[in-house]
């Protein structure tokens, strides 16, 4: 069963589309026309750990030869970073419609799923986040924050902004520093802005593309009815996973709010935050596209145009930017399965990503996921470099350079 | 014009780098350097691209500033820039045929590896030319007038087309058709690619369009048998095989067919390829053009047992146009300018016996399937075998006959959209399983691509891997159900196919007879054997005989689309000769000195052209400059050394060959 | 002897036949004229002139030197260097002269197969000792020499250059008698002219006529084993003519006697390779077009460069037979 | 030549409209061949006056090579007929001559043979280098030494001999 796709390529599947049916909708349409070039295994970060990168899978799938597909724990190695499905010359939604399908099926028949993996899963269906953290602390991290954080349920009146904050940067340490810069730009900026605090739950992409189909139901259920409780403008989040849940998936469960990124949306309000950033931060800066932020959604200047806004601030590229961008390895359900790949014998994307930002000699890295700051401070602690290099989300250092 | 004395030649020796096409392979400043050291040589350089406009300035310049007489551009083959070079040389004020080139890229930096040699080559063949071009004669350029008629040969798509313009635009148009009709292929194609029209809807339109045009004299069941002349006036003789029946008397109302003495259809029809039946009287088809009926000797009782009753004849009644003694006959004609149009075959797939063509009755050309799937073909537009049941799995092998060292080499560039064409054809009329076994899927064109995934997405079965066994399915041999393996290369895995049905995509070849209209026509032949254009991009309907241009699949495979857009170009280069009246000439005949001539007559049978006669009050041999097409076979023969030719002269070939000798 | 004030002429006389000093002498009552109008300064055939007289004279004494024959020993090369030396006008006189003529079918031959041959294997030699001819031979405490046998037969003007050519096997005393007319008139063509029209021989053959305008030979025939009629075109009978090659003047006297052509005036000015033209033309006008036809038609010619070359071998654009590198030894033998 | 290092050299003789553009395509399909053939262009192999040929071999040449349409193909009609028949005698004169037959090569090229003119130059190329160097004007020197040596001797008499009055 599959959820739903962009608003203007609905039509393209169906919400209960099936492996068995998928031909007969226009995506299966496309999938026939594959012309078996390989760009989707050639671009796969983990191209060659996989028995079956797409191109094999629809050739398998095209001479119903799927159980072997399913029998592979190929599927496992992709981390959804889409650029399989951004090359693609015949436009075949791979990461968002097929490849699902298939990690699906393949974890039904996966005789154990990796511990990790699991753990976290069970951890969201039971508190809402794959931490295993309470649902009653999520809003904890307020209480912390320079400037009021607004709760719906307390304030009881209509916002503009709803801002849906997500688990790691509701309970991680680092994520909570991301969590206050934003709150001290919206002040800044005068927004009139309010969380969901403990109601909050994870919004459920990294399940649904793991494919847990019965968790990210059970997810959007539920968030869908809180949102429903409130009276706001716009839902913007600085989850780049959140929003692409929200983005693509949940308007087919009634999901036809305003949605914006925060980093679009501080863009949006870039010359208004201008003259107060006035703290020069005098650092070289290399900027990570997130994949879900750039590929998926085309957000690639955004992240650019706020941090040429901080003065002090230089920045340089690394090599794949971009649309081409390396993956940080955390999607798909990747941010769970480091101990898997270990096992495999499988390099860690966020340590190659990190070599090619040492390698422009910057000072900072830039992100604007939340994931990437876990996986790119573990990388850098485990990776030999002479430099020091910080990881920053642009809104932190938006927030560093911001006025008092 | 000048004439200098020959102790006044100063010549312009330049050499083109062409890019690095040239430059590349040798050292072009050593040759400058050889050259400029050669007696006469006023002037040696080297330029990047001689046949641009400023090269083409550069060489005038100097011909006005250096007093230059006599030019030698080292460059590309004389086929590809004589006429630029020589018409750059005129337009400086100097006769053009003081120009001379020496190919260095076609015969020199394009075929040799070794810099060194190479250099060395071209410095030779400069000093060839530098030898020669001091012998040089200043001569004129003959005109011939051209007669307005075009012969059209083949009454295909590219034929009709071509013949078509060509009448469209006032101009007198024979067009010749072996078959008792016009149409050619297109005629017995279903629906064309990538459109789906129908082709009969667009053909017919065309082929009486043909038949009515005032302008277009129409002969089927004709051949060209003999072709004499040159450019502008070719003598043709076309022979009318006959018919039986009258031509001009037929009305084409087919009563004679339903009349005929044979109550059912009971004979090959040839139209149909066999796989419908005719009557001795028939029709190729219904729209078939012109209309008119015509009788198989090899089949009629009258012409077998001379006993029959005629009942076609009466039917006929007082329009008398069943003639059993009609004749062979033959038509001669004048005309400036042919157009070959005589198109293609198929490939006969029993060449390939693995594929079982011809042995298992499941098995049919792609062509065959066309007239299976064409409502006025022989089962009336329905996918029925010949077992009488429709297919439920259908395999449609691409590259039969095409890109293959044992068959041919070549891409019939066709069979790819065809082959996916028929799939969509034969799945929208039997709503069977389709199996396509691909090499490479080719499909470029307007509107190709899309067509190739649209039928993609019709969820055809689309296997990279080329078919290499066929055999009676074990499981189900009584029902003709075929097994087809194949390895599917993009999975390695073999794969084992059964179908009802297997369609070969037979590939595009060159008639069986085309080394006969090769020579007829003057023509050559590529590796391929189809006809060589004159160039492949700047002379794509020219043929290597002048005046004569190649329209359709007879030039190489190609679609309908392209097939007009060449008929096209066809007609307008014929057209350009016919309006412009005359052409050119290369002065390079052969003449006769009179007072050295002892009147021999060893020349006068030796020319192809009766161009050589006795002046009978001189007793010397006189060569008619209008009919001497330049071979020189006379002046190697003539034993007193008394006949020149122009271009070729003994002293000029001479000077060469001590030129290409003196450097090694 | 006195000098007088007539134009002193010299005849001499090369490899050749004597056919050409003939000529000189069927002048008849015309050499007469001759012998009046000039001062025949040396003439070894006929008169008693030693070298010694020829070296006395001043250079350029001589008006005109007529030699004939072809060259073939350091003898003829030394004299003919002395005469050209003491002549203003050197003529070659005669097709040996001119185009080293039947002398030069030897050069179808190595000089030692030659004298092999003439010394050791003719059937009427009887040489037991094994004796050759040598340059030097010790006698008496002396040494006895002999001019140099070449290696190669030359035309005269492949050794010195040559004013005018008289052509033919013999040339006819009426191309003599003209050529010396003119000499002495002074009314002399261009240097190096030959003196004889340069129109090849059919336009004054008596069977031109006879000849068709759609030649096509099916064969060539050997002139004696055919019954040839006596007024059609030899060509026409298969029989090759080098008439259409050959230089006019000689008033076609072998075609009146029912002889085709042998080609001893040589070509015209217009040819470099009296053979190779003639090839062209006979080959041409064959009518089989496979080559196993075209060779049974040729096998009438058996020897082409006896036939094509009969007089012109030394003058033609290989010269020689390429014979094996052992004459190489030869070559070196010192002149007297 | 280059010395010490004798390369064979071919006069080669091509029709313009079979063999000469089967060494255009040649060129234009880049196949790679010997570089000793020197082509001439005529318009019909039936110009080739043997006069040439000979020239060729006297000139210099190792090899001549002749190119024409296939039988049947003339563009003429019957030129290259008329070739085959002088090629045939041709040779044979060649060889009374004392050089090799295999020196004067008569190929039919058509214009689409590009190949073939790869395969004919490439072969003559070995054949002429398994025969070695024709060097006829070598040749010619070599036999003109006997008369050159003596001219020689007679020039420096002269010298020596005073004049006489």
């Amino acid at each position: 069963m599959i959820a739903t796709i962009e608003p203007e390529l609905a039509t393209v599947c169906q919400r209960d589309t099936t492996l068995e049916t998928l031909l007969q909708q226009p995506e299966g349409r496309r999938i026939l026309s594959c012309i078996q070039c390989g760009i989707c295994a050639g671009t796969c970060p983990y191209g060659e750990y996989m028995d079956f990168p797409p191109r094999r899978i629809i050739s398998m799938l095209r001479r119903g030869l799927m159980e072997e597909v399913f029998q592979s724990d190929s599927m496992l190695r992709c981390v959804a970073c889409y650029a399989c499905m951004t090359k693609c010359p015949r436009g075949i939604r791979l990461s968002d419609v097929l490849l699902p399908l298939v990690k699906e099926q393949t974890l039904q028949r996966a005789p154990e799923m990796p511990a990790e993996l699991q753990r976290s899963l069970q951890n969201t269906l039971r508190y809402g986040n794959p931490m295993g953290e309470s649902s009653r602390k999520r809003a904890n991290w307020v209480t912390t924050s320079p400037v009021p954080v607004p709760i719906l349920a307390e304030i009881r009146r209509p916002v503009d902004v709803l801002w849906f904050v997500e688990c790691y940067t509701s309970y991680y340490p680092r994520g909570q520093d991301n969590s206050r810069a934003v709150a001290r730009l919206f002040n800044a900026l005068g927004i009139d802005f309010a969380i969901l605090g403990n109601e909050e739950k994870c919004a459920g992409d990294c399940g649904q593309l793991t494919w847990e189909s019965g968790l990210f139901e059970t997810l959007t259920d539920y968030n869908m009815e809180i949102l429903r409780k409130y009276k706001f403008n716009r839902l913007v989040t600085g989850d780049t996973h959140a929003y692409n849940a929200f983005r693509i998936r949940y308007p087919m469960y009634g999901f036809n709010y305003e949605l914006e990124h925060t980093t679009p949306f501080l863009t949006r309000h870039v010359e208004q935050l201008k003259p107060r950033l006035k703290k020069p931060l005098n650092v070289t800066v290399t900027y990570h596209d997130a994949c879900c932020l750039g590929r998926r959604a085309g957000f690639y200047e955004e992240g650019r145009t706020l941090l040429r806004a901080i003065p002090g601030v230089k920045l340089v590229e690394m090599v794949h930017n971009r649309m081409n961008s390396l993956c940080c390895g955390g999607g798909g359900g990747g941010m769970w399965l480091d101990t898997y790949f270990k096992q495999k014998g499988m390099d860690r994307l966020s340590e190659r990503r990190i070599k090619e930002a040492l390698a422009t000699g910057a000072d900072v890295l830039a992100i604007s996921c939340p994931y990437e700051v876990y996986r790119f401070e573990d990388a850098l602690k485990t990776l030999p470099h002479a430099r020091p290099m910080r990881v920053r989300d642009v809104v932190e250092l938006l927030a560093e350079s911001l006025e008092d | 014009m000048r004439t200098p004395r020959p102790d006044q030649v100063r010549i312009g020796f330049y050499i083109c780098h062409c890019g690095t096409n040239i430059a590349g392979a040798l050292d072009v400043g050593e040759v400058v350097n050889h050259v400029a050291g050669l007696p006469g040589v006023a002037l040696a350089r080297d330029y990047k691209y001689l046949c641009s406009d400023p090269g083409q300035e550069l060489i005038q310049h100097d011909i006005r500033d250096h007093g230059l007489n006599r030019i030698v551009v080292a460059a590309c083959s004389p086929l590809m820039h004589e006429r630029t070079f020589r018409r750059a040389v005129e337009e400086a004020g100097l006769n053009p045929f003081y120009c001379h080139m020496v190919n260095i890229r076609e015969h020199d930096a394009w075929v040799h590896t070794d810099r060194q040699e190479a250099t060395a080559k071209a410095k030779a063949l400069a000093t060839g030319a530098v030898r020669r071009v001091a012998l040089h004669k200043p001569l004129e350029t003959k005109k011939v007038p051209i007669h307005g008629e075009v012969l059209v040969v083949g009454g295909g798509i590219a034929g009709i087309h071509a013949a078509l313009i060509l009448a469209d635009a006032g101009k007198r148009v024979y067009l010749v058709e072996r078959e008792p009709t016009i149409g050619g292929h297109m005629a017995r194609f279903d629906k064309t690619f990538p459109t789906l029209d129908c082709a009969a809807c667009i053909l017919t339109p065309k082929m009486s369009a043909v038949g009515a045009h005032p302008n277009i004299t129409l002969w089927t069941y004709s051949e060209v048998t003999q072709v004499e002349g040159y450019v502008g006036n070719f003598n043709v003789t076309v022979t009318r095989k006959p018919r039986y029946v009258i031509e001009d008397a037929c009305t084409g109302c087919l009563q004679c067919i339903e009349a005929c003495i044979y109550h059912d259809a009971r004979f090959p029809d040839e139209f149909n390829l066999g796989l419908g039946k005719r009557k001795p009287i028939h029709l190729p088809f219904p729209q078939a053009t012109p209309p008119v009926v015509l009788i198989d000797p090899g089949t009629c009782i009258e012409f077998k047992t001379g006993k029959c009753k005629k009942t076609c004849v009466e039917a006929c009644a007082d329009r008398r146009a069943i003639d059993f003694q009609q004749r062979e006959e033959t038509r001669q004609i004048q005309v400036g300018t042919i157009i070959i149009a005589t198109g293609f075959q198929t490939f006969d797939p029993r060449r390939i016996p693995y594929y079982g063509y011809g042995v298992f009755p499941t098995v049919y050309t792609a062509l065959e399937v066309e007239r299976l799937l064409n409502a006025a073909g022989p089962t009336g537009g329905e996918v029925i075998l010949r077992n009488g049941k429709p297919p439920q799995r259908v395999g449609i092998v691409h590259c039969v006959g095409s890109r293959d060292e044992n068959t041919n080499r070549y891409c019939s560039r066709v069979c790819c959209l065809y082959s996916l064409k028929l799939a969509h054809l034969i799945k929208e009329h039997t709503g069977a399983e389709v199996y396509n076994f691909y090499i490479d899927i080719r499909t470029p064109g307007k509107g190709m691509e899309e067509f190739y995934n649209r039928v993609a997405e019709e969820g055809m079965h689309l296997v990279r891997g080329k078919v290499a066994d066929v055999y009676p399915d074990p499981a189900d041999p009584a029902n003709g159900r075929l097994m087809l393996q194949v390895e599917d290369t993009l999975m390695g895995r073999i794969l084992k196919v059964p179908v009802d049905m297997l369609v070969l995509s037979v590939g595009l070849e060159p008639r069986a007879d085309t080394q006969e209209v090769r020579r007829k026509f003057n023509l050559c032949c590529g590796p391929e054997g189809f006809f060589l254009e004159r160039h492949p991009k700047l002379a794509p309907v020219s043929s290597y005989a002048e005046g004569v241009f190649l329209a359709g699949c007879c030039q190489g495979p190609k679609d309908i689309p392209d097939t007009v857009a060449q008929a096209g170009a066809a007609a307008a280069q014929a057209l350009a000769l016919i309006v412009r009246g005359y052409t050119e000439q290369e002065p390079n005949t052969a003449y006769v000195r009179e007072e050295d001539c002892s009147g021999c007559k060893s020349c006068i049978p030796l020319c192809p052209y009766t161009a050589i006669s006795l002046a009978a009050d001189k007793q010397k041999a006189f060569i008619n400059e209008a009919l001497c097409k330049g071979c020189g076979v006379c002046v190697a023969a003539c034993p007193s050394g008394s006949i020149g030719q122009n271009l070729f002269e003994d002293e000029q070939l001479l000077s060469e060959v001590e030129g290409v000798l003196t450097y090694a | 002897m006195n000098p007088t004030s007539k134009p002193k002429v010299a005849f001499y006389w090369c490899a050749s036949c004597g056919g050409c000093e003939e000529a000189v002498v069927d002048l008849a009552e015309d050499i007469l004229n001759v012998v009046e109008a000039v001062e025949i300064v040396f003439w070894p055939v006929a008169m008693d002139f030693k070298k010694q007289d020829l070296e006395a004279m001043p250079d350029r004494a001589i008006a005109a030197a007529l030699v004939n024959g072809a060259i073939r020993t350091s003898e003829q090369e030394e004299m003919v260097r002395l005469l050209r030396r003491k002549s203003q006008c050197l003529i070659s006189y005669g097709a040996c002269a001119q185009l080293g003529g039947i002398p030069a079918l030897a050069n179808q031959f190595e000089r030692e197969e030659i004298l092999r041959y003439v010394y050791q294997e003719a059937p009427s030699v009887i040489n037991n000792s094994g004796t050759y001819p040598q340059p030097a031979t010790p006698h008496n405490g002396d040494t006895v020499t002999l001019p140099a046998f070449r290696n190669s037969v030359r035309a005269l003007d492949q050794v010195v250059e040559v004013d005018y050519y008289i052509p033919g096997c013999p040339p006819t005393p009426a191309l003599t008698k003209a050529a010396l007319d003119a000499l002495l008139a002074g009314r002399l063509p261009p240097r190096g002219t030959v003196l004889a029209p340069d129109v090849a021989l059919c336009e004054q053959c008596p069977r031109l006529e006879s000849k068709p305008k759609d030649l096509s030979l099916d064969a060539f025939q050997r002139p004696h084993r055919t019954a040839l009629d006596p007024e059609k075109c030899l060509l026409a009978q298969g029989i090759p003519c080098m008439g259409p090659a050959t230089r006019s003047g000689c008033e076609a006297l072998c075609i009146k006697g029912n002889m085709a052509c042998t080609g001893c005036f040589g070509p015209t000015s217009r040819v470099l390779d009296h053979g190779a033209k003639i090839l062209s033309c006979f080959a041409s006008a064959l009518a089989p077009k496979e080559p196993q036809g075209i060779d049974q038609a040729l096998a009438g010619l058996p020897d082409p460069v006896g036939t094509f070359y009969r007089y012109s071998l030394a003058r033609s654009l290989l010269r020689r037979k390429r014979g094996p590198s052992q004459t190489q030894h030869f070559i070196r033998g010192n002149p007297p | 030549m280059r010395e010490g290092n004798w390369r064979p050299r071919i006069v080669a003789f091509f029709c313009n409209w079979c063999t000469y553009t089967a060494a255009d395509l040649a060129g234009v399909s880049r196949l790679k061949y010997a570089p000793n053939a020197r082509v001439i262009r005529l318009m019909c192999s039936g110009r080739l006056d043997p006069q040439l040929v000979l020239a060729a071999f006297a000139r210099g040449a190792d090899g001549v090579l002749i190119g024409g349409c296939h039988p049947g193909d003339c563009h003429y009609l019957e030129g290259n007929y008329k070739t085959l028949r002088r090629f045939r005698l041709l040779r044979r004169l060649l060889r009374d001559l004392g050089i090799e037959e295999e020196r004067l090569r008569l190929e039919w090229v058509s214009a689409a043979e590009g190949e073939k003119i790869r395969q004919v130059v490439t072969d003559m190329v070995e054949t002429l280098r398994a025969l070695g160097p024709l060097d006829l004007p070598g040749q010619f020197r070599q036999w003109d030494q006997e008369v050159e040596t003596l001219k020689a001797q007679v020039v420096e008499a002269e010298r020596l001999t005073p004049q006489p009055a």
